[in-house]
């Protein structure tokens, strides 16, 4: 049982950051964030972007092992892959931190294998969706589920954490679930036609902000008034769909911030500075309600 | 093999066709272009499936299923067209699909020990590992003999293996095939030329219209009975083989076309050629003697590095063949379905082809105008098509031909560059498309004709212009365009007055009429 | 008839891009760039309507992101032409360049933003419905009928069809091939472009990672299902309109009937399969 | 003797090996010329690790590589292989319980069982490849999200190690994965060479209707390379499973055109009829180091190139090795 890698304390790190794909809102916001933490703070952030293979992920960080850099953010596309190139930063003496998605408890462990998880909890944001559709319902209990990517670990959690709240309500009845791909045009391709497939449909719950931005035009098209014939929940809270919330066109939204510079490079001076962390740093996400979003909106990303 | 049938598309290419060869025996196949004797060959051989009729080989009814149990059943063959690989080397030819092997790879020194040898003794000494591609096509015909020979076949049959082989290596050919009989294997040889059938076979089968119309032994039939067979006519004007009308130009015909001393890279080093308005000019020459590539030439299709070419006085120079359209020329290439016809198409589309720019008003088709024009062309050539929508593919050679005339014609050219027009299409349709060009050219079209039939070359033209390597050999005009003189000139390249005196023998009947 | 509008309005594009396919896969080539370009002229536009230099020329600005976007789509299909013709690619090589390297520049140009507007003079073109019919549905129906018409009627379409059924031949008979390719790829591009703007239009955002993805295979897949050969000198435009068509009534009928989405590829594939079989049965016949 | 030689004479044959050597070494010498750039240039670049890290990642588009070389060199050309690896990777984690035999034969199997699907398609039905490929490109990947039931990863049972070291392991100091593409190079390479099945493919890209006449078994040679890019997919994605430990379901999308330009920056063509496999090894390893490079140019902090400028790069760079590629090829092809 090794100990983590030491971190000496310096003015100015070279950190690697390996992100999973750059190919959508969230995913560009958490990027942007990173880099403009870094300029800030004076260190060089080594960037790569696996562009949705975990392959290509795990041989990028390779590259930032054979690099030699100081200390690498992992934002982990799967929970298992990844889990061997962390021990291999380990063994090269580079402290890695993980974001926004796990890897395997199983196979890799905070405090020994890896410094710590900083991120948001996906089941729960489905749970939470889920949570205030039961209270907040008022007599609209037909659910489209818009799901993301098929196969990606977030669409799995949300899915999971959502439905499992829902088989709690048997009032409650997903009519169709269909994946979106986290797209906002594919979301409302999909939204058009399950509308049509069924007319009873009165929520609608997507995996994200773009697939639900898609699915109110989808619902304007099929001559019913968002927010109203229809509820539309979501996850994520960027500045457009929170907007959309204020607007009454969606009617509740659970965070999921991509702003992590700041804590995780907070995090990283801390465990320079030989602080204690826990093993999971979980961001306090906010939700956004119509009463809610308005004084929101100017803390949305 | 009896009572054959095979029909393409509902149209009968062979009807109750018969062939019966004897062990050991040189068997000549005979009939004119399309009578049906490659299908029967390929039909024998298993790349057609017949449609009825029965074949025995070696005393027991069989049914190959495809080349390869031919193959294995003891038939090796050289098929018309070169049926062989380009891009891999002399030695895997000759070995495709029989290979020697050990432990299931290949021995590759064996191999082309075996492929040099085997070509040797055909009087060919090549690199065996070069590409197949980077051969003539003389060289890759003998190539394919070695094959057939190499496979221990008890029947050998070869469709048309002389039409690119020079005299020398037609004898080196009648040689393999005397050892052949020697060793008892039979052969069937399908030749035009009838002065090889009777130098080297024993017995003949004449086709017509996919039906069997003679077999007996080679000297039991004259030549002319011969030609009458394969024509299913008589031969009243021995003299007239060809449709052409020979027309004497009265004086001297105005200069049109004249091109001299063209260069392009080792192909042509010197061609030059005169064509006069009104006047049918020959270009005759050995196969690869450049006549093709002059005529690309002077269409533009490609580039000379060299020369001069002038239309009606004025120095020209296409760089593609729009160009040479526009100024009035005409090219019809000699490989119809590579370069001529555009297969998917139909017959009024491929009829029209080159003259739409003209059928059109901002870019639009003229349909009505196109569809007069279509019409005039198939009711003046007399081209048989069921309807001028029907693709083009679906034609007879000739018929294709036809519309690969109509579309120059309908262009009103100056001058038509025609390349073997009346190579591979039947004998009615040859005559007539003979007759056309005589009276196009009367009507004071400038044609340039290349091609490889003596007698169409001596009917039809006013002078005839030969190559050799690539290079102008000889300017022939009205008589001195005689066989033995051309022949001479293609061969040798000697002017006219060195050539030795023509044979004593009368000249030798022409096959294709 | 709602159905029928969902049904038209999701498939529109497909068909606008599968026109330009149609024609040059008619010309034996393939584009497998249209989605790249696609995403594009979907940066462009917004870039130039949002543009403050029009801030009080709205309809200029507008006007331009009509049509500078696409123009600019067809000068990559031009690329691909050229690609093509000069440097002699194999066209799937050819437009595998743009392939990879248009959708870079479209996120170089935005860095990977979203562009997010809503400018109804602009989304119109996806969203506005004249005489209760969606704008994109008559501008497909009407970029149909052209093609349709050039294909049968000009000496355009003629050329098409000879340079892909024999390019000797048609070169011999002075076609010129090369004019005749590039512009096909150019057009191919410039109906890329104009789906593009539909594609941002109807979801009055651009995103340049996602408009346009997979767009070529949609379109080789309709253009396969509709009868035109992949080896050239075919181009049937009614045809490719029909294989779309299906694409999408059966994209329509499993998203309907809740067949998951790994299920609905496999179905996806043996329909691509059985309907050309069917197709290839039928001419041979 | 004959004095036939006329195209030959033309051609003069000190020239044509040239250029022939140009255009394959070519790949060859840019590859090494990358390398020593890349040595040159960064830390850590000629680390044994690193090697092994790129070893271990491009394996997997090398065994596609070498499929597509076969199929292409045929005239013909297979889309499938991305979600072919996806379908195979889950195939092997599926299988893992029951041992590494079970579990490498099966997902090879599972990739040659599609090959097996788009040969016959293409063979029987006389469907275009790229037709047939397209269709069961969409259906592997549906095939591959079924069997992993949708979620992201399959985890390889943790007792089958065996299994994950043919992803992980190393092998006299090479990574495994490495070891196992240079074997199937060393074998396709002599296959391509000196097997009937290898001469036979080419022959029938140079000339399928000549192949026939001269008795091969077009169709049975056109099955079999379909097979054996499936089946090389297949052994990609057992791979992939090892490497990361879990089937893939979501893996290799657009891992067909990555080992398409593989083969074509190596000099085969598309129309078939020629090809080499140590060019495709060559092409493919050149646009994997790429990658490497410009990972380690980002690391240098003089220039950060977002992902979309490595895209555009990529796409550069594709354009100029290919038409370099083509440039020497004419050349060699006019006097071939
Ligand atoms: N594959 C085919 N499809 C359709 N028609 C064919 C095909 N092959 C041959 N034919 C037709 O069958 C007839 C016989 O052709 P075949 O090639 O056997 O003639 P041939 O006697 O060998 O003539 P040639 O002397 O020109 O070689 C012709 O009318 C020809 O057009
Ligand atoms: N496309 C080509 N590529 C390589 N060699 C060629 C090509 N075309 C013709 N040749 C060869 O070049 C030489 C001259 O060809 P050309 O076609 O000009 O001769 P030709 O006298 O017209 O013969 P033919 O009667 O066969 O057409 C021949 O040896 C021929 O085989
Ligand atoms: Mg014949
Ligand atoms: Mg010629």
């Amino acid at each position: 049982q090794t100990m983590l890698p030491k971190l000496a304390q310096k003015a100015s790190y070279k950190v690697g950051f390996a992100q999973t794909e750059s190919n959508n809102p969230w995913r560009i916001a958490q990027t942007k964030s990173m880099q403009d933490e870094a300029k800030k703070l004076g260190h060089q952030l080594v960037y790569t972007d696996a562009a949705g293979s975990t392959a290509k992920q795990v041989a990028d960080v390779r590259s930032m092992i054979a690099q030699k850099v100081d200390a690498i953010f992992l934002s982990p596309r799967e929970d298992k892959p990844l889990a061997p190139v962390v021990a291999e930063a380990r063994k090269a003496g580079i402290p890695v931190i993980l974001l926004d998605r796990n890897i395997d408890p199983a196979l890799s462990k905070a405090g020994t294998d890896y410094v710590t998880f900083v991120g948001s909890d996906f089941i729960k944001e489905g749970q939470r969706v889920a949570d205030w559709l039961v209270k907040n319902a008022a007599g609209k209990t037909n659910i489209i589920e818009l799901e993301g990517t098929t196969g990606a670990s977030p669409a799995n959690d949300r899915r999971k954490g959502f439905d499992d709240v829902i088989a709690k309500n048997p009032k409650f009845k997903i009519v169709a679930s269909q994946t979106g791909n986290f797209a906002r045009d594919t979301g409302r391709q999909v939204a058009e036609t399950l509308l049509q497939a069924h007319p009873e449909a009165n929520v609608i719950y997507a995996h994200n902000d773009e697939m639900a931005i898609g699915a109110v035009s989808a619902i304007q098209a099929a001559g019913k008034v968002p927010g109203k014939d229809i509820l539309v929940l979501s996850i994520d809270g960027g500045k457009e769909a929170v907007q959309m919330v204020v607007d009454g066109k969606i009617n509740y939204v659970v965070e999921c911030n991509p702003r992590f510079g700041p804590k995780a490079f907070a995090t990283l001076k801390e465990y320079a500075a030989g602080k204690k962390l826990p093993a999971k740093i979980i961001n306090a996400d906010r939700d956004y309600t119509p009463q809610s979003a308005k004084a929101g909106l100017a803390g949305a990303y | 093999m009896q009572h054959i049938q095979k029909a393409f598309a509902g149209i009968k290419a062979l009807d109750n066709a018969s062939l019966s060869v004897a062990g050991g025996e040189v068997h000549a196949l005979i009939g004119q272009n399309g009578a049906g004797k490659s299908t029967l060959i390929k039909v024998l051989t298993g790349a057609y499936r017949r449609d009825g009729g029965s074949i025995t080989f070696a005393g027991a009814a069989v049914d190959f299923g495809s080349p390869l149990a031919a193959q294995r059943g003891g038939i090796a063959t050289i098929y018309q067209e070169v049926n062989l690989v380009p891009l891999r080397s002399v030695a895997e030819n000759i070995f495709l699909g029989r290979e020697p092997k050990r432990f299931g790879l290949i021995q590759w020194p064996a191999m082309n020990a075996e492929a040099a040898r085997l070509l040797t003794e055909l009087g060919i000494e090549l690199d065996v590992k070069r590409p197949l591609g980077s051969f003539s096509t003389a060289i890759q015909q003998m190539v394919a003999l070695a094959r057939a020979v190499s496979i221990q076949a008890q029947l050998v049959i070869m469709d048309e293996p002389t039409s690119s082989l020079n005299e020398r290596e037609v004898a080196t050919l009648f040689g393999v095939i005397r050892g052949l009989k020697q060793r008892g294997v039979s052969v069937i040889f399908v030749s035009h030329r009838l002065d090889e059938l009777y130098a080297v076979c024993d017995r003949i089968t004449v086709m017509r219209d996919g039906r069997t119309v003679f077999a007996g032994n080679m000297s039991d039939i004259s030549r002319l009975q011969l030609v009458e067979q394969m024509l299913g006519r008589e031969i009243k004007n021995a003299g007239a083989q060809t449709g052409f009308v020979r027309s004497e130009t009265g004086g001297v015909a105005r200069p049109l076309l004249s091109a001299s001393g063209v260069v392009r890279g080792t192909r042509l080093s010197g061609a030059s050629v005169e064509v006069g308005q009104g006047e049918v000019v020959g270009l005759a020459g050995l196969l690869g003697s450049g006549r093709s590539e002059l005529a690309r030439v002077i269409f533009g299709a490609d580039q000379a590095d060299g020369g001069e070419v002038s239309l009606g006085g004025q120095p020209v120079n296409f760089r593609s063949p729009s160009e040479a359209i526009k100024a009035g020329l005409g090219f019809c290439s000699e490989d119809r379905k590579g370069e001529g016809i555009v297969p998917e198409l139909s017959v009024r589309e491929n009829l029209t082809l080159a003259l739409l720019p003209r059928l059109s008003k901002a870019g639009v088709v003229n349909t009505q105008q196109q569809a007069e024009i279509v019409e005039r062309f198939i009711a003046q050539l007399g081209i048989k098509t069921s309807d001028p929508d029907q693709p083009i593919r679906e034609l007879s050679g000739g018929n294709q031909q036809k519309v690969l005339l109509a579309r120059w014609l309908a262009m009103n050219p100056k001058l038509l560059i025609l390349d073997e027009p009346t190579r591979g299409i039947d004998v009615g349709a040859k005559a007539e498309i003979q007759r056309l060009i005589g009276e196009l050219a009367q009507e004071g079209l400038g044609v340039l004709m290349i091609s490889s039939e003596l007698e169409e070359l001596i009917e039809g033209c006013q002078h005839v212009t030969v190559l050799r390597d690539g290079k102008t050999v000889a300017n022939l005009s009205g008589g001195s365009i005689t066989e033995p003189q051309l022949l001479h000139a293609m061969a040798q390249g000697l002017e006219p007055e060195d050539a030795p005196r023509p044979p004593t023998q009368p000249p030798t009947q022409p096959v294709s009429a | 008839m709602q159905t029928l509008n969902v049904n038209l309005t999701q498939v529109a594009t497909i068909i606008i891009v599968a026109m330009g396919m149609t024609l040059v896969i008619a010309t034996g080539g393939v584009d497998l760039s249209v989605g790249s370009l696609m995403a594009i002229s979907g940066v462009l536009a917004p870039l130039i309507f949002l543009n403050p230099a029009f801030a009080n020329l709205q309809w200029l600005g507008i006007l331009l992101a009509f049509i500078l976007p696409v123009l600019v789509a067809g000068a990559f299909g031009l690329l691909n032409g050229l690609f093509v013709t000069r440097l002699k690619l194999q066209p799937i090589v050819a437009t595998l360049v743009l392939y990879i390297a248009g959708r870079g520049i479209a996120q170089v140009i935005t860095n990977g933003q979203l562009q997010s507007f809503s400018t109804p003079a602009f989304t119109y073109i996806g969203l506005g419905r004249p005489f209760g019919i969606p704008f994109q549905v008559i501008l497909m129906l009407i970029i149909v009928a052209v093609t349709y018409w050039v294909v049968k009627r000009t000496v355009f379409g003629r050329s098409v069809l000879a340079v892909g059924g024999n390019e000797t031949a048609a070169g011999l008979s002075g076609i010129p091939v090369s004019k005749v390719k590039l512009w096909v790829y150019a057009i191919s591009g410039l109906l890329s472009g104009v789906a593009g703007l539909i594609v941002i239009a109807i979801n009055s955002s651009s995103d340049a990672n996602q408009v346009g993805q997979n767009m070529e295979l949609d379109a080789i897949a309709a253009v396969a299902v509709g009868g035109t050969l992949l080896s050239g000198g075919k181009a049937q435009v009614l045809g490719t309109l029909f294989g779309a068509l299906i694409i999408q009534l059966i994209r329509f009928t499993l998203l309907a009937k809740g067949v998951p989405d790994a299920a609905a590829l496999v179905v996806k594939a043996a329909i691509i399969v059985v309907a050309v079989a069917l197709q290839q049965r039928r001419r041979r016949e | 003797m004959l004095s036939t030689d006329r195209k030959a004479a033309r051609a003069n044959p000190g020239r044509t090996r040239l250029l022939s050597a140009l255009s394959q070494y070519g790949v060859l010498a840019t590859l090494i010329l990358l390398i020593v750039f890349g040595a040159l240039r960064y830390t850590g670049f000629m680390s044994e690790y690193n090697f092994s890290t790129f070893l271990r990642y491009n394996s997997m588009f090398g065994l596609i590589s070498l499929g597509m070389c076969f199929v292409i060199i045929t005239g013909g050309i297979d889309l499938s292989v991305g979600s072919v690896v996806a379908m195979s990777s889950v195939v092997a984690a599926l299988l893992s319980p029951y041992g590494v035999v079970v579990a490498v034969l099966g997902a090879v199997a599972a990739g040659g069982l599609v090959g097996l699907i788009n040969g016959l398609v293409i063979t029987r039905l006389n469907i275009q490849p790229f037709i047939t490929t397209l269709a069961t490109l969409l259906g592997a990947r549906g095939m591959a999200l079924l069997l992993a039931r949708n979620q992201s990863g399959v985890g390889i049972d943790p007792g089958n190690t065996a299994l994950t070291w043919l992803g992980q392991g190393d092998f006299l100091r090479l990574p495994v994965p490495g070891v196992i593409m240079i074997i199937a190079f060393m074998i396709g390479g002599i296959a391509l060479r000196s097997s009937p099945f290898g001469r036979h493919a080419l022959a029938i890209g140079g000339g399928e209707d000549a192949s026939k006449l001269m008795g091969l078994n077009v169709g049975r040679i056109k099955l079999g390379v379909y097979v054996l890019s499936g089946a090389l997919a297949g052994l990609a994605g057992v791979i992939l499973a090892a490497q990361l430990g879990a089937g893939q379901p979501t893996e290799g999308l657009g891992w067909e055109l990555s080992a398409i330009a593989g083969v074509v920056v190596g000099g085969t063509l598309l129309t078939g009829g020629v090809g080499s496999v140590w060019s495709t090894l060559v092409g493919a390893m050149l646009l994997g180091l790429i990658f490497n490079i410009l990972n380690f140019e980002n690391g240098k902090g003089i220039i950060s190139l977002s992902p979309y400028w490595q895209s555009v790069i990529r796409g550069g760079f594709l354009l100029l090795v290919v038409v370099l590629q083509s440039r020497l090829g004419r050349q060699e092809g006019k006097v071939g």
